[in-house]
Parts: C-alpha cells; structure tokens; sequence
C-alpha cells in the first residue's frame, strides 16, 4: 500500500482571504513576528499500486484532476510505501 | 432586562436578533461591537450568527479571540444566561465553553429551510417552561453543523443531561446523536444551530421561535 | 518588467494584442495628439471594451423608456433607483459575469455576486436581497455539472457569508450554453431618499480615496477578457480570475454605509471591472472634473507592481471615495474600526484630465471623458437574419404524434432541468436572513420582501427564456418583460421598474448583431406598453464557444411594489374543493416549447405570439382579484404549458386536480402550450361571480377548469377522454428528484 | 526569515465529510485502487525569530492556541530557514 501527500496551495499573486485572516488573527494573539500566512489544502491518499512510481503516476493524475483546481492552485506531492489499509 | 448581541467581524444575524429582541418582544437589546470589554450591563449575551471572520480556517475559530470573548466567558461563569446561536454557537465550541466541536455539513453543501427539532430539556434559561418533548419548526442555515463529540464526551453529555435540542426528522447535517442544541453543565450557557430569531413572527412563517425568547424572559423574570 | 515604448507600441501594432482595433488606436493618438504609452494604451483598452463602453449596444439604449413618476435614477449610475413611497427607494441592478464562471465556476460566481453588491450599497442603499439567473449545457455532462455545481456553490459561499438572502432565480439547461454559461446576478437595495448617493467627484481640491482591500495583480485585463469569445486558450489567461473575500466585502458594506449615513460623502463609486482606472474616469466624467492620482500611496498586497498594474488591477472588494475636504479623518477612523484601509491617493481637479502620477513621475495623461462610456467609439454592424430560422420555422406540431394519453409526457417535462424543482440550488442559499423574505424560494412565481416599519412589500423576479428568443428575437423578448411582469403580478405586486441583461454571441457577425438588435427592440417595446421604465441594464457579448454563439438570452430583473404586504398571494393551491381557473386567453403555441424539445430535442417552431394589450389587461386583472381577496394561488403559464403549471400548485401543497380542458383541439397543444398572457387561478366556489365580475371589467377571459382534490391528478378532454391520470405524489417525485438524482 | 509548514488532520475515529467525498469523486473518476482520502489544511506562515529552535516554539505555540482544534484535529509541523520577506 502507497501513502500519497498532497499539499495544494493557491498560486501566487492569486488572493488568499483565509491566509489574510488568520495572519490578522495571530498578530491580535500578539505573534506579532508573523509577516505572512497562506493556507491551503493537505490531502492524504492511501492506494494500491504495483510500485512506488506507478502510485506517483496515479496520484499526479488525480490532483490534476480532481484534486487541485489548476486555475487557482498548485500542488505538491510526496509517495511512500506504507503498512496497513488505514489513514490513521 | 438588558440582553447584549455582540457583533463580531463578519457577524450577519446580529440586526436579526436585535429586531426581535427590541421589536417583537419590547426588551432592551443592544449590539454591542467585538472590542468592547465590559458587559457588566446585561442581564443575558447573545452570539449571534453568521460568518465571524469569514469563518475562515474554522468556524467561530479567530471569533474566539475577541476582546469581548473575556467579558462572555466571566459572565458565562457568573451563571448569565449565554446564547449562541449557529456560529454564536461555533464560537462557544471554539472558546471552549461548552464541549465538542464543528464539522462542515455531511453533504458539504450549506443548507438552508425549516427544521423541526425537539427540546430535550427545560433546564436552561432558554428552555425554561418548555416541555421536554415539545417539537419546535425553526430554520436552519449553516454548512458547518456536523457537531462532533468523542464517545466519552457524548456519554457525559447525556449523563448530565447536556443535550437541549435535537433534530427531529432528517438530521441535515450529520451531528453525532442528531444534536442541534448543547449547554454547560450548569445549563446557563447554551448554543444551538436552528435560528429562533428567523421563526418569530408570523409574517416569516412560524412563531415557535419566540418560545426560546420567550422562556429567557420568564426564567429572568422568575430570578428578580 | 520592460514595457514598450509608445513608438514600440505602434510599430509592433501592440494595442491588437490589448483588443483595440487600428481605427481606435489612431483615434486615442488623436485624442492625446500624441502616441500613449504604456499605461495609456493600457487604460482605454479596458475601458474601450465592449464590457466596459458597451461599443455594440449603447446606440440601442435610447429605444428604452427611462423615466416615470417613480424613477428616481434611471440608467447611467451604478443602480437605478426606484421610489416606492413613505421616503423609501428600491435600487437594483443586474450583472453577468459569465466568462470568468467558465472559467472558475466557484470564484467567477462567487466574485459575481460581490461585484452587483457594491453596485447596490455605493448608492447608499443596503443590500437585502440578490437573485441570479444562470444557463448551462445538459446534465448528461460532466463539465456542465461541474460549472452547475461550482457556481451555485460560489453564489451561495459568497452571497451567505455578506449576509444578503438569495431569495429567488432561474436556472436552464440547454446544450445551446455547454461551452459558455451563464451566471447573471441581480442585487436589490433598500435606501431612504436622503441617502441615495451618487458616483461624481465633484468639488476640486476634494481628497480622493481608496478604500478596502489591498490591490494585488488580480484580473488585470479581466474586461477585455469579457468581451473576447472564449477559446481553449482562455484557460490559459487564468490569471484574470479573481478570488472573492466575501468577509471584507461585509465589512465593506458596513463601513460604506456607516460613512454615507456620517454625511461627509461627495461621491462614491466601487471599483469594478477596470478597477481604479474605470472608477477614477467614471467619477470624474459624471462631474466634469478631472482627477489626479499618486499609485504610489494605492496600498497594495504585491510588491513591484507597476503604474499599469496598479492602474488595471481587478482586486475586489475596493471603493473609490471623494469625501468633503475636511472629512479624510472621519473616513480614516470608520474604516479603521472594520479593519479596512482608507487612503488618500489623490484630489479632485478642474482639467477635466485623469493625471497619474507614481510618485514623482507623471506615467499617464488622459482626458476622462475620452476614457467613459461616452467618450467610446461606438459601432453599428451589419445585421441579418440567421439562416436557422428557415429551418426552425418550417416545423408544424402536427409532425408530432398525437397519443391518447400524456400522463408519462407530464412526468417527463416535471423531471426535465429546466421544469425541474430547483430546491437543490435554492436550499444551498440563505434565503432568510435579515428576516425580511415572507414569500421564500419555491411557493410563488416572484420572491416578495417586507419593508420593516411600513406595511409594503417589494416582490422581485428575473426572467428570460432564451430559446424563445433564438427563435424569434423581437417576439421573444416581448415575451421576456411580460412574463416577468406577469410573475410579479402573480404575487399581487405591481411591477415598478426593471433592469436588463443582455446576454449575446458575438455583435461583429451580422446574424448575432440581428438578434441583439431586435430583443432590444422587444425589450424596450414592450417595458414601454406596460409602463415598466427600464432603470438599468447589463451587456455581455462575444458569449461564444468554439464559435457557436449561445441563444440570444436576454434577461430582466424586475422589481414590484404591494402596498400592504398582507394581500401578498403565492401559487399553491389551498384547498380541496376550490375552483381552478383560467385567467387569460386559449392559448395552443407549442413552437419552442419544452414538449417540442422532449419529443424532437430541437428548439422549433415559433415562439408564442406576445400581445402586450391583453397581457396588460390580464395583469390589471389579476391584481384587482388579488387586492379584492377573490382568489387563493395564482401561477403563471411558462415552461411546460398549462398542465406543468396546475401540476406545480399541486406540488406544493400536496394536493390534487381534477381538471376538464374546456376546449376541441391537440391535447398537446392544450396542455404544453406555452402561450403567454395565461395565468391559472383557484379560488372557492363562493368567489366564482366576483371574480368574474373583476375579469370581465377588464376584458378579460375566465374559464373554469376543475377542482382541487386531496391528491388525485386527472386532466380530461372535451369529449370525456382522460388524458392525465396520475397522483400529486408521482408528480412530486418526478419533479423534486430531477436535479438531486443527476448530480448524484 | 523561518518558514513554518503546518499540517492539520484530523484526528483518527473523527468523521471526513470531505475525505469521503474526494474518496468517491475519485472512485467515479475512474481511480479504482484508491483506499481512503482524508482532507486537512495545510498552512505556511513565513515569520521572524532569532533562532530556528525559537521560531518552531513560537509556531508550536500557533498551532496550539489558533490552527488547529484539539478536539477535532492534530498537527505537525516544520520549520525552515529562508530568504525573502513573501511567501511564494
Ligand atoms: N442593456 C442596458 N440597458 C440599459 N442600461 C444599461 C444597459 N447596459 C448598461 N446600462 C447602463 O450603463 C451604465 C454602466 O453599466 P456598467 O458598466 O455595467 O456599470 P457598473 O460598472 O457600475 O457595473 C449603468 O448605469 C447601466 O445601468
Ligand atoms: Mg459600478
């Protein structure tokens, strides 16, 4: 079993409200070192596959396809091999 | 009695309960803006709903650390009866002054129409001489009313008899044991995600919502 | 980045790639008497757009009646406004925003929303209620369901977060939009006469203010980008895509208005398509003045920015603010209390000339009148009717075959997209805050609002039916302002205003400038008949994919006044035993209807004829029932004909009919028919001689067609020969499941 | 400059309306050796401090206090030594 992560953060130049908000909300927390914060998506996907490169080859399709919308976004993804059948 | 509506960021039924609180009901209601530090001048706070900061990140998540959220937090301590309702009610989870936690909605879609839910208990100002039982229309709107509590949690909820309102029909949103409506131990601060404000005047289609005002007023009155 | 120079810019014929032609770029060197540069050309080419200097469809606006006792802002504002009695006025708008939802469904509806807001509250007004009218491809798509859904989840994370109710709509579905839709919002406003605040700067020496969120390089060219076709390459200018905050927008809406109500506003404008540049010109040319600007002091979210990126930056949730001259520190402190910057950027002068300056550096001079609407180069095409029309209109209904019963015909049109309940969509939308919606999505043909404190009621609708257009334009839009006004009218509500949407292919081909030519004459014909003034309006042309343009869809958003909201009327049946009626005339149009399009999946035929004096009079006539208490529903005939209308009243109350068609002719035609000026009625029996009393003062037809049962369904022909035999509860099904079922 | 990389997830046996729903879009998509998806944030917060070991305490302190909810979801985080005043 692979364990495929997928960080998909906006582009850049493309505004990000919740980033704005929360690095508002940490400066009134008093974290007044923060000079920025983006946030974005983190999604973790447990599947079968032959071999390490087949599962990146799938998981490359899928946040292109469904995952990460390509007018707004980018992602990033990482593959490993894994034990077990759950996410935990 | 003097009854606050804080206004956060991004708050959107705050005029909402304003209008009921002063129009249909005569009380002296009064918003009150997030930076305010004092509301030693009111007998009952209301959080009201809408999109605090957005709800960007979590819902009620940056509301939480408003300056006034000491104030409510004191008061809620002192035994003043707190409402929060829909994202009032995601700030107390967040300001974790009742217990659990918000999911977005099972459909992941925001959803909005009248709902029926049953009051499970009268021990809460809000409740106060209702009949448990008693099954009340009021409208729902909200994409984050997945209430979330652990097994544990759950348990104790219902041990103390924590649970105030629950869905009754189809639950539109998933929330564990059909919950809608939690308080305290000490059953003075409650949140709920139905909206009374928007089911108590006849013109908008029920008045079962005036029931939840209308218990605040007889359980403070009953207090003087 | 290296910009061209202005002799660069000629010689490399660099205006093309901005989408200025030769002619308008020698007359923008004619109206400097020099070459523009960089930020110039940049300047006129968004604001010469066809999005921006509606360059195809101005020359027609003069056909539109524009005033009447109530108008209190016809077109030329961000809004019209509309008296409507006690010191209150109603402003609304409508806007598309269709290329950036094909785009990014979610953000292009999302910013949609946001962008009509702004139109709404920078008249002073506060924003309590918007409405959108939307066209996609079929279902069967899976891009279409994407777009589908993507959009009504924009609409509704955008318009629920502000706090303004989605209170009503309408959606189509049609292979005629798979490669463009349509996502065309509507804002409606509630402000006190004294408030109502216009966009001029006015008064020189007057500080000029940016206030709102930080300019980032959103959407930079997003107005000429609406007035291209959409090609595959689109995608590739992703980047004029822009994302939506709808947080600051509330707190935008609350400081704007907290400031107008202050009383130290001279003018006020949002900043829309064009940004900074389209709303410096704006106010100035309004006022006659002229406007100079440092973008150096424009706060911004990028570093780097250039004079023309900040001068064309797209970034939502802006204003531009002329406040008195010694006022800046009052602005300052209402928007510091929402967080918002408000920043002086600039004054007022008397020159007439919008002079930008980055810091010390003047980067562009122009005249503001050059750059508004009215200085744009306008066009008259050639026009010529589209040869599909032979071919649509050779169809006879009779090549249909007639069956002996229709009662699968009718569960069919309930569960087709268009016929279909839109619960799906509307239960997505808060449609009850500010408590104020009385009659919700769903129970009636027009959403209606109260006014607190007073005993009115506003109802609000938007409408068009785009196929009935590509068939025959100019009867199509006739067809469009009746309908709408005939679906106020079904609320009790007298229509009071409207406000338009033009949704076009592209003007340059003579068959798309035909089309737009005569809906605009249908449009303004028929607003004029019915004495509804046209208060504003919208364009959006080049609607286009893979060079098939959409149907010709204009649309209009109108606006109707109850003077006591009690009489308001909804348009499910009440009660078993209650008599059910036609008000209006026979009609059997099938030619564009959706019976047509089940049985041959074509658009065909001729739209129904469109009389204006007996859709008049029908509509007096069901106001004077309604206001005398005589009836119980009414429902307008649209979509799906009689028999779709009577099946909805069932519907919603989960009641039935037992109807007998009065008349020999095709059942096809007497139940599907889409003939307008019919509107269907129930009513107790005891009404009966009142009502008709009250029709035939106006002249105008009532037959009685059946009963209300507890459930059964049965529609029955002249000669006793049932058509229809079904329950409410197969009728319900087929209609309510449609939309959940295919987005499963 | 440090720049922090916050995960958030949720928590095992805490129901993933969204993981679900990504894990069914793929599964109609065609992707049929997909296990389960889970959905959480991912967030970068670029911020100033004295010292690697400093910044990952103050961010530590962050995720405590405001990105995650302990009820719900849990954390990881890292941190990074970069050049530049923008997140990109
Ligand atoms: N089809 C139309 N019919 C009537 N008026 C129109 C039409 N299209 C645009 N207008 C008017 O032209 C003016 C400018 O419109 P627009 O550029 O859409 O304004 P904004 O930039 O504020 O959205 C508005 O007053 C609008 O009402
Ligand atoms: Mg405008």
């Amino acid at each position: 079993m692979y364990k495929a992560a997928i960080k998909v953060i906006l582009k850049p130049g493309v505004l990000d409200p919740q980033g704005k908000a929360v690095a508002s909300g940490l400066a009134s927390l008093g974290f007044s070192q923060v000079k920025s914060v983006r946030v974005g998506k983190y999604i973790e996907v447990l599947l079968d596959a032959s071999s390490q490169q087949e599962a990146a080859a799938q998981v490359e399709e899928m946040a292109k396809r469904l995952l990460a919308n390509p007018v707004i976004e980018h992602y990033e993804l990482t593959v490993e091999l894994v034990e077990g059948e759950e996410l935990v | 009695m003097r009854v606050a509506v804080v206004v956060f960021p991004g708050s959107n039924c705050d005029r909402d309960c304003h209008h009921v609180l002063s129009e249909v009901f005569g009380l002296d209601s009064e918003l009150v803006w997030h930076t305010e530090t004092d509301l030693s001048r009111f007998d009952a706070i209301i959080l009201p709903g809408g999109f605090s900061y957005g709800d960007y990140l979590r819902s009620g998540a940056i509301a939480r650390f408003s300056p006034v959220m000491e104030s409510v937090t004191k008061a809620a301590e002192r035994g003043l009866p707190v409402l929060g309702i829909c994202n009032g009610f995601q700030i107390l989870l967040e300001a974790g002054l009742l217990p659990g936690a918000m999911l977005v909605n099972e459909s992941l879609q925001f959803r909005c129409h009248p709902q029926e839910i049953t009051v499970e208990v009268d021990r809460t100002p809000f409740t106060f001489g209702i009949k448990p039982g008693t099954v009340l229309q009021l409208p729902v709107a909200h994409g984050e009313g997945n209430y979330f509590i652990d097994e544990a949690g759950l348990a104790k909820l219902e041990a103390n008899r924590q649970i105030v309102f629950r869905y009754a029909g189809d639950n539109p949103n998933g929330s564990v044991a059909d919950i809608a409506g939690i308080c305290n131990e000490a059953g003075n601060v409650v949140g709920m995600m139905p909206h009374p404000e928007r089911a108590a005047e006849a013109l908008l289609g029920s008045t079962d919502g005036q029931q939840i005002f209308r218990a605040l007023i007889n359980y403070w009155e009953g207090r003087k | 980045m290296n910009e061209p120079t202005p002799l660069q810019i000629r010689a490399d014929q660099i205006y093309r790639s901005m989408g200025l032609t030769e002619a308008e770029y020698e007359r923008i060197c004619q109206i400097l008497g020099r070459l523009p540069n960089y930020t110039e050309l940049g300047m006129y080419a968004v604001l010469w757009s066809e999005h921006c200097a509606y360059k195809h469809t101005r020359p027609f606006f003069k056909l539109f009646p524009t005033s009447g006792e109530r108008i209190l802002q016809g077109p030329g504002e961000n809004a019209g406004v509309v008296d409507i009695g006690d010191g209150w006025a109603v402003v609304f708008k409508v806007e598309s925003h269709n290329h950036p939802s094909a785009i990014e469904p979610y953000q292009g509806a999302a910013t949609g929303v946001g962008g009509i807001l702004r139109d709404i509250f920078t008249m002073g007004a506060r924003p309590i209620a918007s409405l959108n009218s939307l066209r996609f491809g079929e279902l069967s798509d899976e891009r279409v369901k994407y777009l589908f859904q993507g959009v009504v989840a924009g609409i509704a994370g955008y318009g629920n977060a502000v706090g303004v109710p989605t209170v009503g709509g309408e959606v189509y579905f049609d292979d005629g939009y798979a490669g463009n839709p349509l996502v065309n919002v509507m804002a409606v406003g509630l402000v006190r006469h004294e408030m109502i605040t216009k966009a001029v700067a006015s008064g020189v020496g007057n500080p000029v203010m940016v206030v709102g969120a930080y300019t980032g390089r959103d959407g930079i060219h997003g107005a000429t980008f609406a007035s291209e076709e959409l090609t595959d390459a689109s995608e590739e200018k992703r980047p004029a895509v822009q994302v939506g905050d709808p947080f600051t927008e509330k707190l935008l809406i609350e400081a704007c208005l907290e400031l107008i109500e202050s009383g130290v506003v001279v003018g006020i404008q949002d900043m829309g398509a064009a940004g900074l540049t389209s709303s410096a010109c704006e106010m100035a040319s309004r006022a006659g003045s002229g406007i100079e600007l440092d973008i150096s002091l424009v706060p911004r979210r990028e570093p780097g920015m250039s004079a023309y990126e900040v001068m064309l930056s797209e970034s939502q949730e802006r204003m531009l603010v002329v406040p008195k001259k010694d006022a800046v520190d009052t602005v300052k402190a209402i928007f510091a209390k929402y967080g918002l910057p408000a920043v002086v950027v600039g004054k007022v002068t008397d020159d007439g000339m919008i002079r930008v300056f980055d810091g010390p550096d003047l980067v562009a001079e122009v005249p503001a009148k050059s750059l508004s609407t009215d200085g744009a180069p306008t066009y008259l095409r050639e026009a010529k009717p589209p040869a599909y029309l032979e071919q649509t209109r050779s169809f006879d209904s009779s090549s249909i075959r007639v069956q002996s019963d229709y009662t699968v015909d009718l569960l069919n049109l309930l569960d087709s997209p268009t016929i279909a309940s839109k619960r799906w969509v509307y239960r997505q939308y808060d449609h009850m805050v500010q408590l104020n919606t009385v009659v919700v999505p769903g129970a009636a043909d027009a959403a209606v609002l109260r006014v607190k404190g007073t005993s009115k009621g506003i109802a609000v609708t938007i409408d068009g039916n785009g196929r009935h257009v590509y068939l025959d334009p100019y009867q199509g839009a006739l067809g469009v302002v009746a309908e709408a006004a005939r679906n106020l009218v079904c609320t009790g509500a007298q229509p009071i205003g409207l406000t338009d949407g033009l949704n076009f292919g592209n003007p340059e081909k003579p068959e798309v400038y035909w089309q737009l030519q005569q809906a605009i004459r249908g449009l303004a014909d028929a607003a004029r008949e019915l004495d509804i003034p046209v208060a504003g309006g919208n364009a959006s042309l080049y609607n286009e994919s893979s060079g098939r343009p959409i149907y010709p869809t204009p649309i209009v958003g109108m606006v109707g006044l109850l003077e006591e909201i009690d009489n308001r009327m909804t348009s499910d049946f009440k009660a078993e035993g209650d008599v059910i009626a036609l008000l209006g005339w026979l009609g059997t149009e099938l030619g564009g209807s959706e019976f047509v399009k089940l049985k041959t999946g074509q658009a065909l035929g001729y739209p129904p004829r469109i009389d204006l004096a007996k859709e008049k009079a029908l509509q007096q006539a069901c106001l004077a029932a309604i206001a005398n208490g005589l009836i119980r529903s009414a429902h307008d005939i649209s979509e799906g004909g009689l028999a779709v209308c009577i099946a909805e009243s069932c519907i919603q109350a989960n009641l039935g009919a037992a109807v007998t068609l009065p008349w020999e002719g095709r059942p096809d035609e007497l139940l599907f028919g889409e003939s307008a000026a019919r509107i269907v009625v129930s009513l107790p029996p005891a009404n009966w001689e009142e009502l008709w009393k009250v029709a035939s003062e106006s002249k105008v037809p009532l037959t009685k067609l059946g009963v209300v049962t507890d459930g059964e369904v049965t529609f029955t022909a002249f000669d006793g020969r049932p058509l229809v035999v079904t329950h409410v509860d197969k009728l319900a099904k087929a209609w309510e499941d449609s939309l959940p079922k295919r987005l499963r």
